[in-house]
């Protein structure tokens, strides 16, 4: 397909007004990846007041491109993760929503959307050992209140050197809060530990009830997932082992995530052994990544081979060949395949928050949120030209192919 | 950098002589039989093809090459074998890229690149044959450039070509602004012109004064032949040079004297638009503008069609796809570079940042992605950057004639999921990735025996302290005042 | 409870009033001017002002003024309201910050503001007779703010607004909160349970005013605002005019400005769509660091981005005080109305008009004799 | 809202760089233009009740009442029509951190740290109030201020093909805080005794410049006589040393050559381009501006440059001028004034900034020129209000006029090209809806180098 590109893929900006609100339209394509069965060669998806109305195959669809997929769904999207959406006089605030702090004029939902992200998962910085609860957005739409996917989603956390790296001992200024607990791995795995004793005893004894209990405890009867960002593979382990030692101690059952488990392929059986779902950085082009860790490139097939649940993630990458669009690619890369890759940004991290009966896959009923390719998705030579989040058009093929 | 060999050796400039590596096996011969052979850019492509690489050079290409008895085989039926990519710029693989002297166009980087530098190893890895390192962008005028093969123990085995141009800067050096970077440019040209203004004007004083003794003692004067070269060069001449024997002209001057008389090829970093104009005028004003090529930054797609009027290529470095913010409303828009550099018909090769996802062959695949027709972009890694480094005929395709560069990749050259399965370089074997330690660890994760990690080791937990010593109070100060700098835009008024 | 002193009531000493002004002791006069601008585009030419002790007792036609009681001053120019600016920092010398603890929802501005302070006389000297004092925007809630007369040493009202900051500056890293969570958190509770000054702010006695930047900030304060049926007005918001129908639903003023030398065209543009709106519109000066002069050409950078004369005007008189919550007493020439004019060179809406004279409660504060 | 339109086919922000052709065909016939007005302002003292200029091809070739106008040509008319308003010291579409590294010398030139990639919508807005050209300054951070150039505001044009002239002044500042740190008493002193030793340099480096010349002919006069006595006596030299090349060699004695001397060439001095730069602000051929606030550094400079007679001193900010204004009058110093920001951070030390200090200056009779200030950048748009928030001081409406048209061209030598609406000015032009500081004016046509490039309603 070798339609010359206009100057830019240009914004919906340059499409008639009506098209802006529409929220009706019919797609097909050369293939249809549903990533909820096989795909269809020759599909055509027609879509009516923001819902996928039917998925088939037929042709001569308003908008027309090679492959269509369903829109991307990103869990760790850290855009806005500025310093004022952390409360960092303490380290463990279950209680702060991130929801309160989201800016939602953002320029970088705009980028996301652009490039495919349809929904994302904001959650608090790793700054804070138990930083609050997370909220699952769509990267575009009329207001807040129309954008909120699933409100308080996770419980959000992180193990590892980065919750402690600002803290001190006191060094003779005892009154600034930075001079506290924890100052190493130990200490962060301490502060978990007493945060969820804490928040079992007080089941028992309500005075003990502090803010951010009742979340802790909620996480224990497993109403919703516990995600700890966890990069290294002495912190994915010790995210297992906590886990496990609730468990043992019945205190109750968390769901639990792992975030940026970039080390996964040093000790897969912890995580196959308790099937805990796993949420992958970036691919990084030398292996190095956050906090010192080695990402290897065969670890998305080798945890999927082993029948966990994998996602991966963009972290709002601002160079285009590094965002989500582009890390299944990375992924098949290392081996993995096209289908298996297809579901790690869509039905997976819909499936892993609880979301999967809007969006993650091409079914009719669900969320008209859709990603329009010039060529076989996630190559390097094909391109994302269409858009459509709630049946809105962000992106228009259209204006592309001009 | 040792400036005493530097200056012997700059005198003896050798231009653009291809000096093939003395120690290519002399009666080596390899032919290569891939499952599909891509000859270069628009080329046809052969299924099952041979091809026959003697003394480095490639001797027939075709399906029905008969292969000679004592020529070693590379059977590779289910590869498919791609022309070496050549990288048009790059100031890797030296210990350190940058000068702090403004001009130190005397200099050469033969003397600071480091033959076992990790950079040479990630380029054939990644299927780069052919590079042309240059000075760092951080620069007045820079040293010299040489064109160098990723291969071969000491710097003269790694030799293509020893002067591939002198390096410049049109951007200003760190610690300067535009308009002492402009004055610095302009100073280091006016300097040489005055210099060898007053070197003649001295010289015909001299002649002077020795006719007039000579009258006085009533001796007549032997004729005082002229023993230099008169000064060519488009732009201004210094009437009278050729009363100086060249020997004589200051080493340090006499790059850049042969950069005005258009001798040698320059290379021109411009990062932002403003400073193609200053680059392109400074060319110009100095006559060396035929031979220049611009190494630009995503950004100066804004001069595309000032680049076009001055008709010279251009080297992008950066990603191809730049994104801009509008200084009033903050909206982000996704420009294609290439795509606007070829609408203005402007030649212009890619060069790859140091990571991977940005190498050469996956800039060229997003190029196809973004709608430019493969022949394009593929020419824009392979014969292009060759026809700028003036090797047309000697690398960027696989041509009877040409040297021996050739890639074998595991499937589609352009697609994600391919890997560079061989090297071949000027007939030898250069890389295979079956015996790639590197690339086994950054696949399965498990560093192999006494190897080191790619890029550090991998347990070692660093606490991430970024001023050492710092009080982390200071420490988060210093973090709010970085946040503060991006700020959300919104909030102020200016 | 604390019993809210009305202004007039609540003056100490009666400040001696600078020797220059021989109009003191009369209690009642009348100035007779070629023009009268009375409030909004009313402009009467050969009008006449009565004023009787500090009131104006009449303010219109000459020729229907009937017989005045009194001597009449002649002006061969304009005669209008005072200027009305709705956030200044002046006579506090800069102590408008309890560092200490983020929330001093108890502290008053009043007992800091020296109210015979040098910069009252420039705040004269550009035709502005009543200003709103407010506390630092550095804390979440920083106190109560008070309006003042920039003469004669007597405050309109020592508790005018609460002010509550949504935004970023009132956040910082090494002090709680440290995230608009916790800052929003904080405003939850004091509302949830409301005692003090919190009770007179949740029955609508007492007028906010929320301090936003960027957008998101403003969004938060406007829901926050609607939520809990809240009165008063959003300070600086410079781009609020991009939710003008948010801001618009929820019923909050807008206090604009200071615009100076450079100001983004984008910011102008945002109090154009305020006012196509209908957003009440007003402009603070936050002097001393920003000149008085501010007040007048912020309107007419205004009015050059296509703000109209008249939404120009009475946001710098009428409107203003409406938001400063003196709307029954100053903003407007109206019989029963204190008697705070400025003679002018010119139509004041034009910045060549020079400051002629100024009078505050009918005495003269500014300006030589005529 | 004033729409502003450009009549140049603006690809605003499609990245296509369309923008920078050159004139379209549509605009060819647009050369000429007949502008007619109730009032036309030639210079703020010369007005034509009524009056009506035609320019044809970026020149005012004719200005008088009645004019007709020529085939094609584009009739605009409008209530009053002034000469397109210059900013004194503004800082726009310069290099943001321009002048501020440490090799910012005297020469370095201004108009090379012109970013002629500025958004055009910015070139629009300062169009949009009149003002069409600038005198572009690096901001008061600068290390040194280095050679200023008078810039046209054209959005189609790139701001180096639209520079009027490229040296138009030398500036620098005294006693400014550099980064942060204000500058103590000694080191403003200090600053003050470097400039006037620059200036002496200066000065010496012309003086020996012309000395050398004058050495030069004279040595090359000598010489060309000793040339013509050596070539009449050359015959009889040459025999005189044949004879005692034989006597040598009969008396076996070695032969020596008679020693020839001759005086020394003068040597040129050396080329410092600073110093080139002094010497043309010493001899009065480029303007100095300073700029200087506090009334002790004015003094000294003043009793420091009384010995340069011929140059030509400007200073700017001059926030205490006042106390110096007679003999500012007397030495016709022209001060630029901007609204200063509260000088001193502490409130207690805010003086009275805003444009009171034009009015007293100006009538204390020293010449007045408005600048809008090298802070922002785009304060020029605010000129107009600035000189009007003047007039609200007290300065004259028409002295503010030509604080910001005739003044400023006539103090940057560029009075033979825009300042004022004379036959032979290139055509900077802006029609006014009303007066032109009244606050219900708009702006309805600007016309900058001939093109028409704002048409209001």
């Amino acid at each position: 397909m070798s339609v010359y590109f206009g100057l830019a893929i240009a914004l919906l900006a340059g499409a008639p007004q009506e098209d802006k609100d529409r929220t009706s339209w019919t797609i097909s394509a050369e293939w249809v990846y549903t990533a909820a069965g096989d795909a269809i060669e020759g599909g055509l998806v027609t879509v009516s007041d923001g819902k996928i109305r039917s998925v088939s195959s037929g042709d001569g669809g308003q908008l027309q491109c090679f492959a269509v997929t369903p829109g991307l769904v990103d869990l760790s999207v850290r855009i806005d993760r500025g310093w004022n959406a952390v409360e960092q006089s303490r380290e463990v605030t279950p209680e702060m929503r991130v929801v309160q702090a989201l800016d939602w004029f953002d320029e970088g939902w705009m980028r996301e959307a652009r490039s495919g992200v349809t929904t994302a998962m904001v959650n608090v910085s790793d700054r804070n050992v138990v930083g609050g609860m997370s909220v699952v957005v769509k990267t575009a739409g009329a207001s807040p209140q129309a954008r909120t996917v699933k409100a308080d989603s996770v419980l959000y956390g992180a193990i590892g050197s980065a919750p402690s790296s600002s803290n001190h001992p006191a060094y003779g200024r005892p009154d600034d809060f930075y001079s506290r607990r924890p100052t190493t791995r130990m200490g962060v795995e301490w502060e978990w530990r007493k945060a969820f004793y804490d928040a079992a005893l007080a089941q028992r004894d309500k005075s003990k009830q502090v803010a951010g209990t009742t979340e802790l405890q909620k996480v224990l009867a497993g109403e919703f997932p516990l995600m700890i960002q966890a990069w290294t593979t002495q912190d994915i382990r010790t995210a297992v082992f906590l886990k496990e030692e609730l468990e043992r101690e019945g205190l109750g059952a968390p769901r639990l995530i792992v975030d940026a488990a970039a080390e996964a392929w040093r000790e897969p059986d912890l995580l196959v052994r308790t099937k805990t779902p796993v949420v992958l950085p970036p691919f990084a082009p030398q292996g190095r990544t956050g906090e010192g860790s080695f990402f290897a490139l065969e670890t998305a097939a080798q945890l999927d081979a082993k029948g966990l649940l994998v996602a991966l993630s963009g972290h709002g990458a601002r160079q285009v060949s590094q965002r989500l669009a582009y890390q299944p690619g990375y992924a098949m890369r290392g081996g993995m395949t096209f289908d298996a890759a297809l579901k790690t940004v869509t039905i997976n991290p819909a499936r892993m928050v609880g979301v999967d009966r809007r969006v993650g896959s091409l079914e009719s009923g669900k969320d008209a949120d859709l990603v329009l390719w010039s060529g076989k998705p996630f190559e390097l030579s094909s391109a994302v030209i269409g858009v459509l989040v709630d049946g809105r058009l962000i992106l228009d093929p259209r204006q592309a192919n001009k | 950098m040792n400036v005493f060999t530097a200056s012997t050796r700059a005198a003896a400039i050798a231009i653009g002589a291809l000096l093939l590596s003395a120690n290519a096996a002399a009666d080596g011969k390899l032919a290569i039989k891939a499952g599909k052979v891509v000859q270069g850019p628009g080329m046809p492509e052969i299924d099952k093809g041979v091809i026959l690489i003697e003394n480095g050079r490639i001797a027939a290409i075709g399906a029905d090459v008969k292969v000679p008895w004592d020529a070693t085989v590379i059977d590779a039926p289910k590869l498919v074998a791609f022309p070496g990519f050549v990288e048009a710029h790059s100031a890797r693989g030296m210990d350190r890229p940058n000068e702090n002297i403004d001009p130190a166009a005397f200099l050469s980087v033969r003397d600071s690149i480091d033959p076992v530098n990790f950079y040479f190893e990630d380029s054939l890895r990644w299927g780069i044959t052919t590079i042309n390192i240059q000075q760092g962008n951080n620069c007045v005028i820079a040293g010299q450039g040489m064109v160098v093969r990723p291969m071969g123990i000491t710097i003269d085995e790694m030799t293509v070509k020893t002067v591939s141009g002198v390096k410049l800067s049109a951007t200003p050096k760190a610690g300067m602004s535009a308009a002492t970077q402009a004055q610095a440019l302009r100073k280091a040209f006016g300097d040489l012109q005055r210099y060898l203004e007053q070197l003649v004007q001295e010289k015909k004083d001299g002649n002077d004064r020795a006719r007039r003794e000579a009258l006085f003692q009533g001796r007549d004067l032997e004729g005082e032949n002229a023993k230099g070269r008169a000064m060519e060069g488009s732009a201004w001449k210094v009437a009278g040079l050729e009363l100086i024997p060249r020997g004589e002209i200051d080493e340090k001057q006499v790059p850049l004297l042969a950069l005005v008389e258009g001798k040698l090829p320059a290379f021109f970093y411009c990062g932002r638009p403003m400073d193609v104009h200053r680059a392109l005028e400074v060319a110009r004003d100095n006559g060396f503008l035929a031979r220049t090529t611009l190494v630009i930054s995503p950004a100066c797609y804004k001069a595309a069609d000032v680049i076009a009027e001055a008709g010279v290529p251009v080297v992008l470095e950066g990603p191809v796809v730049f994104t801009e913010t509008d200084p009033l409303t903050g909206a982000e828009t996704e420009i294609f570079v290439p795509g606007e550099l070829k609408k203005k018909n402007v030649r212009f090769a890619l060069s790859s940042a140091n990571t991977t996802t940005e190498s050469l062959w996956f800039q060229a695949a997003q190029c196809v992605g973004r709608g430019m027709t493969k022949t394009d972009a593929v020419a824009s890694v392979t014969t292009i950057p060759a026809e700028i480094l003036g090797l047309g005929k000697q690398v960027g395709s696989l041509e009877v004639g040409k040297a021996g560069n050739v890639l074998l990749f595991s499937g589609e050259p352009l697609s994600v999921t391919s890997w560079v399965e061989k090297v071949v370089i000027e007939g030898k074997e250069a890389y295979d990735r079956s015996k790639d330690v590197r690339v086994k660890h950054l696949m399965a994760g498990k560093a192999p025996a006494n190897t080191q990690a790619m890029g550090g080791s991998a347990s070692a937990e660093k606490k991430v302290v970024c001023c050492e010593g710092e009080d982390p109070a200071e420490h988060a100060k210093h973090l709010e005042a970085e946040a503060k700098k991006k700020d959300k835009g919104e909030g102020e008024d200016k | 409870m604390l019993t809210w002193i009305l202004g007039l009531g609540g003056v100490v000493a009666a400040v001696p009033v600078q020797a220059s002004d021989d109009h003191g002791a009369q209690a009642s006069f009348a100035v007779r001017a070629q023009h009268l601008r009375l409030f909004g585009n009313e402009v009467v030419h050969d009008g006449v002002l009565v004023v009787e002790n500090g009131k104006v007792r009449y303010a219109g036609d000459a020729k229907r003024a009937g017989e005045i009681g009194h001597d009449v001053i002649e002006h061969d120019g304009w005669l209008s309201a005072g200027l009305v600016a709705c956030r200044s920092y002046s006579g506090t010398r800069g102590d408008t910050l309890e560092g200490k603890r983020p929330l001093t929802a108890e502290a008053r501005i009043a007992d800091v503001v020296a109210l015979d302070h040098v910069d009252f006389e420039r705040a004269l000297a550009a035709g502005i007779t009543t200003m709103v004092i407010a506390p630092s925007a550095a804390n979440v809630v920083s106190g109560a703010t008070a309006v003042v007369k920039t003469h004669g040493a007597s405050f309109v009202s020592r508790e005018a607004h609460l002010a509550l900051s949504f935004s970023d500056s009132a956040l910082r890293f090494n002090r709680y909160p440290t995230s608009y969570m916790a800052a929003l958190g904080e405003l939850e509770n004091a509302l949830a349970r409301p005692s003090g000054v919190w009770k007179r702010v949740a029955d609508g006695k007492l007028p906010v005013l929320l301090d936003a930047g960027s957008r998101d900030e403003i969004q938060r304060a406007v829901r926050f605002a609607k939520d809990h049926k809240l009165q008063g007005a959003l300070s600086r918001a410079p781009w609020a005019g991009e939710l003008a129908d948010d801001v618009k639903q929820s019923g909050l003023a807008v206090i604009a400005g200071p615009f100076d030398v450079g100001t983004a065209e984008r910011s102008l543009a945002s109090v154009v769509a305020l006012a196509k709106a209908g957003v009440p519109l007003a402009f603070g000066v936050d002097a001393p660091w920003n000149s008085e002069e501010g007040l007048r050409l912020s309107a007419a950078m205004c009015m050059r981005a296509g703000l109209d004369g008249r939404t120009a005007w009475e946001s710098l008189t009428s409107t203003a005080a409406a938001v400063a919550g003196a709307g029954t007493r100053v903003g407007k020439l109206v019989s029963g109305y204190d008697a705070d004019f400025v003679l002018w060179s010119g139509d004041p809406l034009d910045l060549t008009s020079r400051v002629v004279a100024v009078y505050v409660d009918g005495q003269r504060a500014f300006g030589g004799a005529e | 809202m004033l729409a502003i339109i450009s009549l140049m086919t603006l690809g605003l922000h499609s990245g296509s760089t369309s923008m920078f052709h050159s004139a379209s065909e549509d605009q060819a016939t647009a050369r000429s233009v007949l502008v007619r007005s109730e009032k036309l302002y030639v210079t703020p003292k010369r007005v034509i009740e009524g009056g009506a200029l035609l320019i044809q091809d970026g020149v005012i070739v004719q200005i008088g009442r009645g004019l007709e106008a020529p085939e094609g040509a584009r009739v605009i008319e409008g209530r009053v029509v002034c000469p397109g308003f210059i900013d004194a010291w503004s800082s726009f579409a310069l290099e943001e951190n321009a002048f501020e590294d440490d090799r910012v010398g005297r020469a370095t030139r201004a108009s090379d740290a012109l970013d002629s990639y500025v958004d055009p919508r910015f070139e629009q807005q300062i169009l949009g109030a009149g003002v069409t050209a600038y005198r572009v300054q690096p901001s008061a951070g600068a290390r040194a201020g280095g050679l200023g150039a008078v810039v046209r505001l054209h959005p189609g044009k790139r701001a180096d093909q639209s520079t009027l002239l490229a040296d138009c002044c030398l500036a620098g500042g005294i006693g400014l805080a550099r980064d942060g740190r204000a500058v103590d008493v000694f080191d403003r002193v200090g600053e003050i005794d470097r400039w006037i030793g620059a200036l002496s340099d200066g000065q010496a480096y012309l003086e020996e410049q012309n000395e050398y010349r004058h050495e030069l002919e004279e040595w090359q006069k000598k010489i060309a006589e000793k040339d013509k006595e050596l070539d009449e006596a050359f015959k009889k030299a040459k025999k005189d040393r044949e004879k005692a090349q034989t006597e040598a060699k009969d008396k076996g004695t070695e032969f020596k050559e008679k020693e020839y001397k001759e005086d020394k060439k003068p040597k040129a001095p050396r080329f410092d381009e600073d110093k080139a730069e002094l010497a043309r602000v010493a001899s009065g051929e480029l303007p100095l501006v300073l700029e200087v606030h506090r009334a002790l550094e004015i003094r000294s400079l003043l009793e420091g440059t009384k010995r340069f007679t011929r140059l030509r001193l400007a200073i700017a900010g001059g926030t205490d001028a006042l106390e110096c204004a007679e003999e500012l009058k007397a030495r016709r110093i022209p001060v630029i004034v901007w609204p200063q920001p509260t000088v001193g951070g502490r409130p207690e030390e805010a003086r009275v900034k805003g444009m009171g200090l034009a009015a007293a200056l100006e009538s204390a009779g020293v010449e007045v020129i408005l600048g809008s200030g090298a802070a922002a950048g785009i304060g020029s748009r605010d000129l107009p209000l600035l000189a009007a928030l003047a007039v609200g001081h007290g300065m004259q409406s028409e002295a503010a006029l030509a604080a910001i048209t005739t003044r400023p061209a006539r103090m940057f030598d560029v009075s033979d090209k825009v300042g004022s609406l004379e036959v032979g000015r290139q055509a900077d032009v802006v029609v006014f809806s009303g007066e032109p500081f009244a606050a219900t004016t708009q702006v309805r046509f600007v016309i900058s180098g001939g093109d028409l490039v704002v048409e209001g309603r």
